[in-house]
């Protein structure tokens, strides 16, 4: 079965939406944002920690509980209805998968357990331009010994502005544009030359910008195989794609369902809005994009479990019907609100805000659509 | 049977299995041209005479209707064999035995409504295609508002008299019977119209075949001139056709959402992106040259991929005895769309290809996906408009208000 | 004067350009930063000493408001000598020297509605810009649905007593004066309204900046309490408010999509395809890589283009004497999408540059971009959402009938 | 004055509307069609020589008005309006352009006058692919003493199917996909080695399929530059899709006038369909998008009569818009007007069927939005 869940799993969402709804409501985004916390909330993480929504990925070796992507998109889109700002991706989902796909047995112990157990945060240093272009990574990494001293800058890091741990993509070989020649260092915060700039973004979540100036990591700490970054990155940025757009599901059906509620409450010349045609056809349009795109994120999500080889089709379908769905639903949001959609003080801002960042990380509608089609071979 | 463990399922596989390999005819293995497709009733021709033995074997056993009563007639299977049974036929690409709007509408309508002796006299003859059934529903006047027919039954004692028109009968000129909607009571929108069936050959009937701009005639405008249809002929209550009317509906729109309608399949068409790289040319990496319309073309592949993998969401969770009513709902809608999206990707990829209506100057397949392009059109008007469809996501899945 | 030759317009624009070489401070010949931007009223600062000259000088001859009548103070030009003032302030890039609800909405219905005192003693003070004037229309409950206004206004012998609440008053906070719409019938809805003035430091007034999702606050939430209004200062008869109102709506959809708001001119922004070459890339061709996102700035910037046309075609054709109600009903409508969709574009081709809300992690021009983005989703409400203003297109330019 | 008609071009576009009409209604090319006559119509033809509209771009020595595009748009527009059957572009534009800009003294007393006059039907025999692609062309011409043979296909040459004379594209330098090296011919349509096969076309205006057979051309009917082709057809191109464009947006207001008149007076539910509220949007929606489009239109043809730097650029512009333009406007008035709409006694199949055809000719949007952005570089 790709699209009923097990008992197990339904547990898990359920578990999942009732900790958003109490625990990370939207109110608790807005309290982070204007407390200027920039993202950085020890508490949840703890939270959720506790609920071992870190290990869902990783094996029981290291004390996860492989429940597998199914399990782990309930959780995100629980987190996606209420904006949550977590870790839970470029943790949970990327350096876990990492770790675990390419780890050696010391980095397992050393990180992948902590990672699993929640009392590391990670975060993947790939992108060194405005648009997701894993190939195009230029930062350098250069012979010295006893390991690689590494030089270059990652403006947008997601979930660097806490991290304990940075996956770092940089290159061992060749030219940037080449697929070969890409590794995968494994930094601590505190490595010398390593400077960690957070950044306050639009929809409060916070990144980071990470500078590197001859930070020497031990051979010990290269991760999978030297130059072959990319094979084992493969696999991983399409879970996270995956995992990114199960939370962004999440958040447009919460956009969606506030919206019909706000329909059906708010009236103008003594009607009900949700009764003027020409709303309840833009609404009936779309509720079928987000059942469609729903279907879309099942079949991406049991597919990794399921290890298929269609997995980096759907994750592209799946990334970019997301975005292109949430980028609907959080104008439609904001237009069918009216004034009131405008002001601070009501929720509509802060879907539209968080939106338009859940369609750039990991690559974009645009980036997928041509990704898909060149997969298709057209 | 009540319910199936396993091991019945499994031996019930291998007998379907085992009779198929005897009984379906090589030549019902592959893809029926479309004036090979079988209809059957009176004016069936069998333009294949394999098709004839084929669907006499399967009739016989009642699979043309696979989980109808035996006591009619129908297979008797339960929804666990009837998949099996079709999913076997799929494996050796068997043709479908019979097309019939009695087994995809009447049929199903007429075993909830319909009186013992009503089953008995009809059921049998869907069953073995001896009868190939119309469907009287659309008017003039009466389109998406289905209920402001006007055909009138006038109640003569002994019999009904009709009088009125309808439109949109789909192959009526072919139709040995017609199951109808009729007025018999102006009063009450509603609660006025009753559910007859009667032979097209009654004194007074006249089809005449509606031409398309597509050029096919699939639909009649069918008059009623004082049609004499005896009593014993009304399903259900008088004035208590509007149930069975809606109910019906949802069958219809079913087919029509299965993709029946308008499809390609086996037109050998192929998809837009072959049209581009073919007529517009690849760049030095294969890819169709043109960005802009390989983008268009993709997002429509998507939603494509989208909406099967949503059929499929269903398809499970109905198994898995989930309420699917939400998904099921926004099918028609989207099967229209995706549809008119493709074909119209189709005559762009084409270019001036597509730009024939006949003659040798073009390629058949061109003119194939130009004819069908204008039928997709009708994709989102009949069997319910996409306005329509729209109406019913927002009123009865979303829950939003009528205007007052 | 009646009418104008043409000698008399050539020797009007030689004395406009003669008086404008001599008068008009060089400094004031660049765009104005928006904090230099001179609203006048009690609390205008000034922000660019040459600014005030500017005023005082432009204002002594009346040409804040060119064609408003001499005797209030206003420039008395006809209307193709206000065509000429404003195409030689345009050629030596004046900046506009009074930026002013009270000419653009409030005078102009004054001159229309008012008794002979009224504009005796409000016009001047805002051709000078010595009072500047905010808008009381929108309430909580009425915002596309103003007729649906509640604020009361109760009779009370020598004056009226305000109770009530409005939204959306821009600048209220900044304001000496408000226009204000209130109910002085509860059985009437449009029959029940009348258009007040009043002292924004009338007793019981309060004014509460509302912020934005794009961090400002141009607008304010105004509560009024028992405030008290001399009879003199209602404009028109007692429940005869309506017109008035409806008139000004014109006047302010005109400013709006003029596209004064939520544009980003003088802020450094680039086009959307320069920040796609930059951030995404080129190809061997010198061309944005993504043909995807090429093809979609180029049909915004085809839209953009058709706009501007359409905006310089119904000049002409005004020019002409044509009727053009047709075009400009239109403008509001696209002009919001336009806007819309070039900011969206922006964000877009700015990619995680774009993600940014203040600090120096981001380029600030970068920044801006993304508050006009968040600024430009109110152009599809402000002013008329776009959902009215397709009814309106709908049912006066088109003459689709009403719902029954 | 770039949008005001001049008195003269008011009254030209007056005869235009009410020849169109009167004398070729929408009923006048149904049966055209129904008669099997192929789009071939004399008769429409003489009377349309008759009105001087075959010299109204031509100048007066060769018995033109001279009268300029804005005059041709105002009666191509109206001729839009009817989807009458004519070779006003093929003959009135095209060649009337290419042989003023490019003739001999001999090639324009020989073929211009008597195109001005409407005596000689003439055709642009360009495009050898399915789409618009003018440095495609393949057609040899080998030099052969004194003159040159022709060999090659023309799959669709619009009006070809009764051209007198063909201005045939061919290839006397460089290889396909070159834009130097192109050379325009002049063939009669009874010239040994040609052959013309009409063609049954989906908007019963027809075409014809030409083959080249070792077609000698003398010397004296090259028209125009040898190898510099496209000098000259960039230009006239350019004439020939701002004149589709005003042709389209006549189909398209009538089209749109069609769909109001039928929403002012279907009624479903005891309500005229026009008042339903979903169909009032898409109708304004529709409207809006006329007005812009009729602006584009009016500035490039009015670009033309200036020569104005900027004729490329909008001749793309209204290209591209108006196609965009028809193709909503057809598909909307087939769906608005339901099951009677699907009908072949209705007209709107017949604007469905020519709007694709619109879109094709010169160039389709996507062709056009290409190559606006590259005239703007980017």
């Amino acid at each position: 079965m790709t699209f009923v869940l097990t008992e197990d799993q339904a547990m898990l969402r359920d578990t999942a939406q009732s900790f958003a709804k109490d625990a990370v409501p939207v109110s608790h985004l807005r309290d982070l944002r204007d407390t200027g916390a920039g993202g950085v909330d020890a508490t949840t993480r703890a939270k959720l920690a506790e609920l071992g929504f870190y290990g869902v990925l990783a094996p029981e070796e290291q004390g996860g509980s492989d429940f597998g992507m199914v399990g782990m998109g309930q959780i995100l889109e629980a987190m996606g209805q209420t904006l949550a700002a977590t870790d839970l991706i470029a943790t949970g989902v990327i350096a876990a998968s990492a770790l675990s796909l390419a780890g050696s047995e010391a980095q397992k112990s050393d990180w992948l357990a902590p990672i699993a157990a929640g009392q590391v945060a990670a975060a993947l240093a790939l992108d060194e331009g405005a648009h997701h272009a894993p190939t195009a990574v230029a930062t350098e990494a250069e012979r010295d010994g006893q390991g690689y001293t590494l030089s270059g800058e990652k403006p947008f890091v997601p979930g660097g502005h806490f991290a304990d741990l940075f996956l770092v993509v940089a290159r061992t070989f060749g030219a940037p544009g080449e697929r070969h020649g890409l590794t995968v260092f494994l930094v601590a915060k505190d490595a010398p030359g390593l400077s960690i700039q957070a950044l306050n973004t639009v929809d409060a979540h916070g990144a980071a910008r990470l500078s590197l100036e001859g930070v020497h990591v031990d051979n010990g700490l290269i991760l999978g195989d030297v130059d072959q970054a990319l094979d084992l990155l493969d696999p991983v940025l399409d879970r996270a794609r995956i995992a990114q757009a199960a939370e962004t599901l999440g958040t447009a059906q919460a956009a969606f369902d506030m919206t019909l509620e706000y329909l059906n409450t708010r009236r103008q010349f003594g009607q009900l809005i949700g009764s003027f045609q020409a709303l309840q056809h833009r609404a009936a349009k779309m509720f079928t994009e987000l059942e469609m795109t729903r279907s879309c994120v099942a079949a991406a999500l049991s597919a990794v479990d399921r290890g298929d080889a269609s997995v980096a089709e759907l994750a592209s379908l799946a990334k970019a019907r997301t975005a292109d769905l949430i980028h609907l639903v959080s104008n439609e949001t904001v237009q069918m609100h009216g004034g009131i959609g405008m002001t601070d003080d009501h929720d509509a801002g802060l879907f539209l805000k968080r939106a338009r960042v859940q369609e750039a990380l990991y690559g974009s509608a645009s980036f997928h659509r041509d990704r898909y089609a060149a997969l298709q071979g057209y | 049977m009540a319910f199936d463990t396993p091991e019945d399922l499994d031996s019930f596989r291998s007998d379907v299995r085992a009779w198929l390999g005897e009984n379906c005819p090589e030549t019902m293995r592959t893809p029926a041209k479309e004036r090979e497709v079988v209809w059957g009733g009176s004016r069936e021709t069998f333009e294949h005479p394999d098709s004839r033995v084929w669907l006499e074997r399967m009739a016989e056993r009642g699979w043309t209707a696979p989980t109808w009563p035996k006591a009619y007639g129908g297979g008797g299977l339960s929804p666990a064999e009837a998949r099996i049974l079709d999913q076997e036929m799929r494996r050796i690409k068997a043709r479908p035995p019979l097309f019939s709007f009695g087994i995809w509408m009447f049929g199903p309508a007429l075993l909830e409504f319909g009186n013992e002796a009503q089953k008995q006299r009809f059921i049998p003859d869907i069953v073995h295609g001896r009868t190939r059934w119309c469907q009287g529903y659309s008017e003039p006047g009466a389109g998406s508002d289905l209920a402001g027919l006007q055909t009138r039954a006038e109640d003569m004692g002994d019999h009904y008299l009709i009088n009125g028109q309808k439109v949109w009968t789909s192959y009526a000129d072919q139709a040995d019977w017609i199951f109808c909607l009729v007025r018999t009571d102006k009063q009450n929108k509603h609660g006025g119209i009753s559910f007859l069936v009667f032979d097209m050959a009654s004194e007074g009937v006249e089809a005449r075949p509606i031409k398309l701009i597509s050029g096919s005639s699939p639909f009649c405008e069918t008059f009623f001139t004082d049609v004499k249809v005896p009593k014993d002929q009304l399903i259900g209550e008088v004035n208590g056709g509007w149930p069975i009317a809606k109910r019906l509906l949802q069958f219809e729109r079913a087919s029509i959402s299965a993709g029946g309608f308008g499809g390609t399949g086996g037109s050998g068409i192929l998809g837009p992106e072959e049209y581009a790289k073919q007529h517009i040319g690849t760049g030095t990496d294969g890819r169709i040259a043109d960005g802009d319309l390989r983008a268009r073309i993709t997002d429509h592949k998507m939603y494509a991929k989208a909406f099967s993998l949503t059929v499929q969401r269903s398809t499970e969770q109905a198994k898995a005895g989930q309420e699917v009513g939400h998904t099921a709902s926004i099918l028609k809608y989207a099967a229209a769309k995706m549809n008119q999206d493709r074909h119209e990707l189709l005559i762009e990829a084409l270019g001036t290809e597509a730009l024939g209506w006949e003659g040798d100057g073009f390629d058949p397949v061109a003119l194939k996906a130009t004819r069908g392009w204008l039928r997709s059109k009708g994709n989102s008007i009949e069997g319910g408009t996409s306005e329509i469809n729209l109406n019913v996501i927002a009123k009865r899945v979303l829950g939003l208000r009528e205007h007052q």
